[in-house]
C-alpha cells in the first residue's frame, strides 16, 4: 500500500511550484514517486532517497580521510569555532527554510558574524539596483492573468526555471489572457540561440557585456530620439520594432536573470532595466521580476531584512548591523582575506564561486551544513549532513516574487538524522553556554 | 597647527577599522588620550594604541590638527572618516572609506586607495598620488545624495563607478578611468586626463564630464551637438559636445531642457 | 503570575470616567483587579500619570510592502542600527524599523496593541512572521477586500450574504481582524496602470463603482457583526481637492447602524483623514479641508477617524493603493516600488520627504493637527501617522506636544520658511485648543479599543481587563515648564505592563513579555456557492493551490487570540 | 606551438547540469553535464578538432580541461559556454568591481586542444586547486 500527498512544494528553484505529487509508502519512510516536478525537481526528491548517503557528521583529517562524529562534537566544533573567530562568515540560506534562517540570525548575531546569501552571486546586484531605482513588480499570478508582453532579458527558463513558462509566463490561460500563448508576445534578449529564444517572436542577440547599452537605446526610443545605427550589435530599427512592441501592450513584464546581473554592468543592467519598466507605465502597465534561483533565496532576504534590516551581505561584527556590497559581501571578504572562519549552510561556494574565492574556506576552520558531498564539504574541515529541506522536513519558504507558501514534509529522513534547524538549535545554545561564560 | 605621528607597529591579523582616525577624533586629547581611542578588528574592540605608536598632541580643534599616518597601513579601513576640518596624511596605501562623509579639512594619500572613498562627501579636499579604488566619491547604497561638494584630485587611476549620484563638487583624474561615471549625476564635474573604458555618464540628468582621452564605446543616449574649444584643469583643447542621457529624465530651467553634457577631446 | 501595585498615580481612564485621581491601580494573573495581596510588587507612582496601554488602530508595520521598504532603503538605516542590548535584539531603521526595534518602540512609549492596517491575503504568512518576530505587542491585521474579485463580482450583484461568508472564509484562512479597504476599485483598475479617482468611477472589466463597493462591505460587515468596523481608505488620496471625494465616501454610511455585540458604534473608520481633506485645485492653490471634512463627521456619529499627522521627518511612504505611488514617485522622482498582486490589491513604496521649508508639507502638518482640535468627540478621533506615511510612529510624543500645546504650535509655525502660507491655508493658528490628559487617553486608548470592539479587554483600567498599563514620568499637577517636557515623558515610559507582565522600567525593556495576534473566527451559515467559487478560483487564476494558501500553521501564529462571532443567520 | 582560439566565456545554467547537481556532484554525471565547452561551429573549425575533444582553456585567472561540444544554443560564433560550475569558475573573472559580484559572464579565453589530459571530477577539482588533495 502507499499514500498519495498532495499540493507539495518543490524545493529546487525560485518558481516553487506547489502543486507536486509525491507518492511515499504507507510507512511514510520510503518516497516511489513523484508526478507534475520538471526533470530537476524530480531528481531532487529522488536522490535523497540514494543508498549511498552520509547520515552523520565527518571531521576532515590532516591525511585527507574523513573521520565521523557525533552531532554533539559537530555541534561543539561549530560553537567553538563561531565563538573564538574575529569575522566569521555564515553564507548560504538558501536552500533551507526561514525557520532555520530565522535560527542562523539569532547566532550571526551573538558571534557578531557577516552573513550571507546566494544572492551574493546571483541577484545581488538586482538588489543593488532596487536600492538605488525601486522596483515595479507584480506576483506571478498576474503574469498569468493579465500579460500579453513578456521579456526574458539575460534568463533561459527553459533550463533554469523549467515550468515557469506553463505556470505563470507563456502558455496559461488567465482570466484577461484566455488565448494563452497565442494573446502574448515574447522577447528574448540573450548572446546565444537559447532554448528560449528559439521561441521568441523577437530574439535581439545582444553582444555580451552591452545590455546597458541596449537597455538604455530602448528608453531613447520610447522617446523617439536620435540612436546610433547599431547598438550593441543590433540595428536601430530592430530596437525602435522592439520598443513599439512593448509600448503597444496592455500588460507587460520584463524577466531578467544571470545574463545582466553577472556581465560587465551588473547592477546598472538591472537599474536601466528597471528605468526601462518605469518609462513603459508612461504608455501601458509593465513590470519586471528577477528569476531567483534558489528555491528560498528570496526568503532568506526577507528574514534578513525584517530582522535586521537588510537583504543579504550584513555585517554583524560592531554589534550592529551594517551593508555595502564591495565591502561587506561575500566574495570579496572571502578574496580580501577578511574572515577567519566560514559556516556554509544551504548552498555550494565550492562549486559556485570563482576559485580565488573557494581557496581561503579550505584555509580556515570551517563546517559545511549540507545534505549532499559537494566541492564545500570537499573542502571543509567539519561536513554535517542533514535532512533535505522540502522533503524530510517543512517550513516557510518565498517564491520569487515574494509570494511564501509553507513547504511540506514528504517522508521521513533517515534514523537519527537533523534538519538545519534543529543542529542550529543546538549550536545555538551551546554558543550561549560559551558567550556565558566569557 | 599640531600634528600628530601615528605609525604602525603591530599590523592587524585581519583588517582594522579605525573610524577614529580623523582631526575631529583627535582633537583636544593628548597622545596618551589618542592612543586609547578605539579601533576594531573583527568583533573585537581594542585601542588605536595597541597597533599605532603615536606621538604628538592634537590641537584644541579639528581645524588646528594634523594627523599622519605611518607604516603599513593596507588593512586599514575608515582613516579621516566624517573629518570636518584639519589635515590628513597617509604615506603609504590604504583601504577601504578613506574620507567617506567627510565635509571638510584636506586628506593627502600618498599610496594608492580602495573602494568608497569620499562616499557622500560634502566638502573639503582629497588629494590620492596613487591610485584611487571603485565607487570614488560615490552615494552610499540605496541613497539618491551623491558627492555634493568639495574636490578630489587622483594623479593616478580611478576604478569604476565614480561619482555615482554626483550632485556637485569636483573630480579630477589624471589617469585613466573604468567603467561607469557619474551614472544617475544631478550635477557635478568630472575631468579625466586618460581613457575611460564604458557605460560614461549613463543615465545622467545633469553636469558635466570632460574625457581627454578617449572613450572606449560611447553611451547611444549621448547626441553630438557641437564642437567647443575649452579650458578644463589646466589644459586648452577642442571638444566634441555631447548631451544626454537622452533616455532618461530631464529638468527644466526657464522652459529649457537640462540635460549632461559629455565632452570628448577631438 | 506575579501581583503588582501601581501606588498614588494620576489615573486617567476614559472607560471609568476617571480623570486623573490619586488612584492605585492592581494587577493579579495578568488582569486588573480591585485588590491584591500585601505581597504584591509595588511601583510607586507618585506625581506620575497613569493610563491604560495604548491602543494603535492604523499603521504599516509587517508584511511585504514594510520590509520591501526594508530592504530597498539601507540609507535608512545608516549610522543608525542598534547593537543588542540587555534583553534587545540589534535594530534598525529610522522610518522602517525592523521587527524587534518596532516591538521596542511601541512599548517603550506605552503602547502594548497594534493593529498592521493592509494584509495582502496572498502574503498573509509573512504578515504573521513578522508580527510573530515583533516581541511584546498584541497585533491584529486587517485584510484588503476593496478591490477583490469575489467581492467585486458577489457585489455587482449586490449579494450580501455570499460577500459575508467570503470575508469569513478570507479572515478565517489568513488570520486576519477586520474588513479593511483602500482605494475601492482604483486597485484593481491599476492593474492595467488605471485608477478610480471618484466613488462613481466604473471599475474595468468588472462593471461596479466604488460606491458599491463600499456600501456592499459596510452591510457584509455588519452582517457579520464584526468586532471593528469597515476600515476604509477612500478614492483620491493627496490630491488637492480630495475633501469632496471624502465627503461622498462619508455619506456612504448614512442609514446604516452598527450592529455587533462588542460595544462598537460605528460602521465606517476613515483612516489617515488629513490625507483625505484636501481643498484646492492644485499644489499652488492648496489648502486645507479639514475644517468641511470635521464639519461633517461631527454631525454624524457612526464614524471614526484617525488622523494621519504629517511628522515634518524623511519618511517612507508605503500604501495598498498603489495608482497614488506611481503618481507620488512622478513628484518627486524618488524610487518607486510596485506589487500588484493577483487577484486581491497591489501596493507601492516611495521615500518622502515632508520638509518644513516647502509650504505643502507644512501646510499637511496643519491639516493633521487642526483634525484632532476641531473634532468634538475625542471617543471618535485617534492619533496616527499612519506609520510610516506621514512620518515614524516614533514620533507620536512630538505629535501629543503639539496636540497638547499651542506654544508648541506655534514655535514650529514661526519655524515654517512659508508661514504665512501656513496661515492662510489653515485655520491651525487660529485654535487655541488644548488637549486634555483625559482626552489624550481617550484619543489613544479608550477610544481606538471601543472602535476594535476590543474596549472589553484593554484601552481600560476596569477590573478584569488585561493589565495593559503604562506610567508616564508626568505631573498632572505642575504647570508645563516647557512643551518638550511633553514629548520627553511620552518618549520613555517609567513602567509599562503587558497582560500583567512587567516590560518596561525605566524606558528600558526587562521583558519581551507574552505577544498574542488577534483575529475574527466568524462562524457563518454554510454556502457551497462561495466554496464551489472559491475553489474555481484557484484552480483557473491563482498561482498557489487553495490548500497551500489556506495552510497557516502554528508556526505563523504561535500564540493566537481568536474573537469569535457567530454570524450563522437562522 | 600548439593552435590555440581566443573567446569570450560565459558560464550559466543548463537543465542536465541541474539535474546533475541534484543527482550528486561526486558523480562522473556531473562532470558530464558540466566539465563541457560549448562553442560554435564556426570555431570549431577555426581551432581544428573534432566534436567531443578534449581541450584546455586557459584565462588570466586559471586554466582547465574540458570537453568540447558543439552547442545547442547558437550559433554564437566568438562566444564559448561552460555550465556553472567547478570547471567554469576555475577560469572566470572574480572581479567584482566593488559589487559582490564576480564576472562570470564575459571572460576572455584562450582554448586549445588536450586531447589527452583527463577531464576531473567536479570535488576533486576544486579539492586540487585548493591542495587538500594532489592529483
Amino acid at each position: 500500500m502507499t499514500k498519495t500527498i498532495t499540493d507539495v512544494v518543490c524545493p529546487f528553484c525560485g518558481t516553487l511550484c506547489d502543486d507536486i505529487e509525491v507518492i511515499v509508502s504507507d510507512d511514510g519512510k520510503k518516497l516511489i514517486e513523484v508526478d507534475n516536478a520538471c526533470v530537476i525537481g524530480t531528481e531532487k526528491f529522488l536522490h535523497s532517497q540514494s543508498s549511498d548517503r552520509i547520515t552523520r557528521p565527518r571531521m576532515h583529517q590532516d591525511d585527507g580521510s574523513w573521520k565521523e562524529i557525533s552531532y554533539d562534537e559537530a555541534v561543539e566544533y561549530t560553537a567553538q569555532m563561531l565563538a573564538k573567530a574575529k569575522k566569521p562568515l555564515m553564507f548560504g540560506w538558501s536552500s533551507t527554510n526561514c525557520e532555520a534562517q530565522s535560527v542562523g540570525n539569532e547566532i550571526a548575531e551573538m558571534s557578531r558574524a557577516c552573513c550571507d546569501n546566494t544572492a551574493a552571486t546571483c541577484h545581488g546586484t538586482s538588489l543593488i539596483a532596487i536600492q538605488d531605482v525601486g522596483l515595479p513588480s507584480c506576483t506571478l499570478g498576474e503574469i498569468k492573468n493579465r500579460a500579453d508582453r513578456i521579456i526574458f532579458w539575460g534568463c533561459n527558463p527553459a533550463h533554469a526555471h523549467p515550468r515557469h513558462m506553463s505556470r505563470y509566463s507563456i502558455f496559461p490561460r488567465g482570466f484577461f489572457t484566455g488565448k494563452g500563448q497565442m494573446s502574448r508576445k515574447l522577447i528574448v534578449v540573450d548572446p546565444r540561440v537559447t532554448d528560449t529564444a528559439k521561441m521568441a517572436d523577437i530574439h535581439l542577440q545582444v553582444e555580451q557585456g552591452q545590455d546597458y547599452e541596449l537597455l538604455d537605446a530602448l528608453r531613447v526610443a520610447f522617446k523617439g530620439e536620435w540612436l546610433p545605427d547599431v547598438v550593441a550589435g543590433i540595428p536601430s530599427e530592430k530596437i525602435r520594432e522592439a520598443a513599439d512592441v512593448l509600448k503597444s501592450g496592455r500588460f507587460g513584464i520584463i524577466f531578467f536573470g544571470m545574463g545582466v546581473t553577472q556581465s560587465l554592468g551588473k547592477n546598472h543592467n538591472i537599474d536601466e532595466a528597471i528605468a526601462v519598466t518605469k518609462d513603459l507605465n508612461e504608455y501601458t502597465k509593465f513590470s519586471i521580476m528577477p528569476m531567483r534561483g534558489h528555491y528560498n533565496v528570496t526568503g532568506s532576504g526577507e528574514v534578513f531584512a525584517w530582522q535586521f534590516g537588510f537583504p543579504y551581505a550584513v555585517d554583524l561584527t560592531r554589534g550592529f548591523a551594517r551593508y555595502n556590497p564591495g565591502d561587506t559581501s561575500t566574495i570579496d571578504l572571502l578574496t580580501r582575506g577578511e574572515i577567519d572562519a566560514m559556516l556554509t549552510i544551504g548552498s555550494d561556494p565550492g562549486a559556485h564561486f570563482p576559485i580565488s574565492a573557494v581557496k581561503p574556506i579550505a584555509n580556515m576552520p570551517s563546517v559545511c551544513i549540507d545534505p549532499h558531498l559537494t566541492p564545500t564539504s570537499g573542502v571543509s574541515k567539519l561536513h554535517v549532513p542533514v535532512a533535505f529541506n522540502g522533503v524530510e522536513t517543512g517550513g516557510n519558504c518565498y517564491r520569487m516574487d515574494n509570494v511564501p507558501i509553507d513547504c511540506r514534509k514528504v517522508v521521513e529522513p533517515p534514523e537519527g538524522m537533523l534538519t538545519d534547524e534543529e543542529f542550529l538549535i543546538k549550536v545555538r545554545d551551546r554558543l550561549k553556554q560559551l558567550k556565558g561564560a566569557a | 597647527m599640531e600634528t600628530v605621528t601615528i605609525t604602525m607597529k603591530n599590523a592587524p591579523a585581519l583588517y582594522l577599522e579605525a573610524d577614529n582616525v580623523s582631526p575631529d577624533a583627535f582633537a583636544g586629547k593628548t597622545a596618551a588620550q589618542i592612543a586609547e581611542l578605539s579601533v576594531h578588528e573583527g568583533n573585537t574592540t581594542s585601542t588605536l594604541g595597541k597597533y599605532f605608536e603615536v606621538i604628538g598632541n592634537a590641537g584644541a580643534t579639528a581645524a588646528d590638527t594634523k594627523i599622519v599616518v605611518k607604516g603599513d597601513v593596507k588593512k586599514v579601513k575608515y582613516l579621516g572618516f566624517k573629518m570636518t576640518a584639519g589635515e590628513l596624511v597617509i604615506e603609504g596605501n590604504t583601504d577601504l572609506y578613506v574620507g567617506a562623509w567627510m565635509t571638510g579639512g584636506k586628506i593627502l594619500a600618498k599610496g594608492n586607495i580602495e573602494a568608497f572613498a569620499a562616499t557622500a562627501m560634502k566638502g573639503g579636499e582629497l588629494i590620492v598620488e596613487g591610485n584611487a579604488g571603485n565607487y570614488l566619491g560615490a552615494a552610499y547604497r540605496g541613497d539618491w545624495r551623491g558627492m555634493s561638494g568639495g574636490k578630489i584630485l587622483v594623479k593616478g587611476n580611478a576604478g569604476s563607478d565614480i561619482g555615482m549620484y554626483m550632485t556637485g563638487g569636483e573630480i579630477v583624474v589624471n589617469g585613466n578611468i573604468d567603467v561607469h561615471a557619474l551614472t544617475h549625476a544631478e550635477g557635478g564635474k568630472l575631468v579625466v586626463k586618460g581613457n575611460a573604458k564604458s557605460k560614461v555618464g549613463g543615465q545622467m540628468v545633469d553636469g558635466n564630464i570632460f574625457i581627454l582621452g578617449t572613450i572606449d564605446l560611447m553611451m547611444p543616449g549621448f547626441k553630438y551637438v557641437d564642437t567647443v574649444e575649452q579650458e578644463v584643469a589646466g589644459v586648452k583643447a577642442k571638444f566634441a559636445h555631447f548631451i544626454g542621457d537622452m533616455g532618461e529624465r530631464h529638468k527644466k530651467k526657464k522652459g529649457q531642457v537640462i540635460y549632461g553634457n559629455l565632452y570628448t577631446r577631438v | 503570575m506575579s501581583e503588582y501595585i501601581i501606588k498614588n498615580g494620576h489615573v486617567f481612564d476614559p472607560l471609568q470616567g476617571i480623570k486623573g485621581d490619586k488612584k492605585d491601580i492592581s494587577i493579579k494573573d495578568g488582569k486588573i483587579v480591585d485588590k491584591v495581596s500585601s505581597s504584591a510588587k509595588v511601583i510607586d507612582a507618585k506625581d506620575k500619570t497613569v493610563m491604560a496601554g495604548a491602543v494603535e488602530i492604523h499603521a504599516h508595520i509587517a508584511g511585504p510592502k514594510v520590509n520591501l521598504g526594508r530592504i530597498y532603503r539601507p540609507e535608512d538605516k545608516l549610522f543608525s542600527c542598534t547593537p543588542t542590548h540587555g534583553m534587545e535584539r540589534m535594530g534598525g531603521g529610522a522610518s522602517i524599523p525592523t521587527t524587534f526595534k518596532t516591538g521596542y518602540e511601541y512599548a517603550k512609549m506605552g503602547y502594548t496593541t497594534a493593529m498592521e492596517a493592509a494584509m495582502p491575503p496572498l502574503f498573509s504568512r509573512h504578515v504573521h512572521e513578522e508580527i510573530r518576530d515583533t516581541p511584546i505587542i498584541d497585533e491584529g491585521a486587517f485584510p484588503v477586500f476593496g478591490n477583490n474579485w469575489f467581492v467585486m463580482e458577489y457585489l455587482k450583484n449586490h449579494e450580501i450574504e455570499n460577500t459575508a461568508a467570503y470575508c469569513a472564509w478570507l479572515l478565517r484562512a489568513t488570520k486576519g481582524y477586520a474588513i479593511k479597504i483602500v482605494n475601492p476599485g482604483g486597485t484593481e483598475a491599476w492593474g492595467w496602470g488605471l485608477n478610480c479617482l471618484s466613488i462613481h468611477d466604473p471599475v474595468p472589466y468588472f462593471d461596479i463603482t466604488p460606491a458599491e463597493i463600499i456600501k456592499g462591505l459596510i452591510e457584509a460587515n455588519e452582517y457579520l457583526g464584526l468586532p471593528h468596523s469597515m476600515h476604509i481608505h477612500p478614492n483620491n488620496l493627496g490630491n488637492p481637492g480630495c475633501y469632496e471625494t471624502t465627503l461622498d465616501t462619508l455619506k456612504l454610511a448614512e442609514g446604516f447602524k452598527a450592529k455587533n455585540k462588542f460595544g462598537r458604534e460605528q460602521v465606517m473608520h476613515l483612516t489617515h483623514t488629513q490625507f483625505h481633506s484636501y481643498k484646492g485645485t492644485n499644489w499652488g492653490d492648496f489648502e486645507s479641508g479639514a475644517k468641511e471634512v470635521t464639519d461633517y463627521l461631527n454631525k454624524n456619529k457612526n464614524i471614526t477617524i484617525d488622523t494621519g499627522n504629517v511628522t515634518l521627518d524623511e519618511t517612507t511612504t508605503m500604501t495598498a493603493d498603489g495608482p497614488f505611488e506611481h503618481h507620488l514617485c512622478g513628484l518627486n522622482h524618488l524610487k518607486w516600488a510596485n506589487v500588484d498582486v493577483e487577484l486581491e490589491t497591489a501596493a507601492g513604496v516611495v521615500p518622502y520627504i515632508y520638509s518644513p521649508n516647502i509650504s505643502v508639507c507644512a501646510i499637511q502638518w496643519a491639516i493633521g493637527l487642526e483634525i484632532p482640535l476641531m473634532m468634538k468627540d475625542p471617543m471618535r478621533c485617534y492619533i496616527t501617522t499612519d506609520h510610516p506615511n506621514a512620518g515614524p510612529f516614533t514620533r507620536y510624543p512630538r505629535v501629543i506636544k503639539w496636540l497638547m500645546s499651542t506654544k508648541a504650535r506655534e514655535t514650529q509655525i514661526n519655524a515654517f520658511k512659508h508661514k504665512d502660507k501656513v496661515l492662510s491655508q489653515t485655520s491651525i493658528g487660529s485654535l487655541d485648543r488644548e488637549i486634555s490628559l483625559y482626552e489624550l487617553a481617550q484619543m489613544t486608548r479608550a477610544g481606538p479599543a471601543k472602535s476594535l470592539g476590543l474596549s472589553a479587554m484593554c484601552g481600560g483600567l476596569k477590573p478584569g481587563m488585561d493589565a495593559d498599563v503604562a506610567v508616564y514620568n508626568f505631573n498632572p499637577d505642575k504647570p508645563v515648564a516647557n512643551p518638550d517636557d511633553i514629548e520627553t515623558a511620552f518618549s520613555r515610559c517609567a513602567a509599562v505592563f503587558k497582560s500583567g507582565v512587567l516590560v518596561v522600567q525605566n524606558g528600558e525593556i526587562i521583558s519581551t513579555g507574552n505577544k498574542r495576534t488577534l483575529w475574527v473566527n466568524a462562524k457563518v451559515n454554510d454556502n457551497p456557492q462561495v466554496m464551489r467559487d472559491i475553489s474555481e478560483k484557484f484552480v483557473k487564476f491563482y498561482s498557489m493551490t487553495q490548500n497551500n494558501y489556506e495552510a497557516l500553521g502554528h508556526t505563523f501564529v504561535p500564540n493566537p487570540y481568536a474573537v469569535e462571532v457567530d454570524a450563522t443567520h437562522a | 606551438m600548439t593552435k590555440n582560439i581566443s573567446l569570450n566565456l560565459i558560464s550559466g545554467r543548463t537543465i542536465q547540469q541541474g539535474v546533475a547537481i541534484e543527482g550528486g556532484k561526486e558523480k562522473p554525471l556531473y562532470r558530464t553535464a558540466a566539465g563541457i565547452i560549448e562553442m560554435d561551429e564556426s570555431d570549431f573549425k577555426k581551432l581544428g578538432v573534432w566534436k567531443n575533444t578534449n581541450v584546455r582553456v586557459t584565462s588570466p585567472y586559471g586554466s582547465v580541461v574540458v570537453k568540447a561540444i558543439e552547442t545547442s544554443q547558437g550559433p554564437h560564433p566568438g562566444v564559448a559556454f561552460i555550465p556553472m560550475g567547478p570547471w567554469a569558475n576555475s577560469i572566470i573573472d572574480p572581479n567584482t568591481y566593488s559589487t559582490g559580484m564576480p564576472t562570470f559572464k564575459g571572460t576572455p579565453v584562450t582554448v586549445e586542444v588536450a586531447a589527452n589530459e583527463p577531464i576531473l571530477l567536479g570535488i576533486e577539482l576544486v579539492q586540487i586547486l585548493c591542495g587538500v588533495k594532489t592529483a
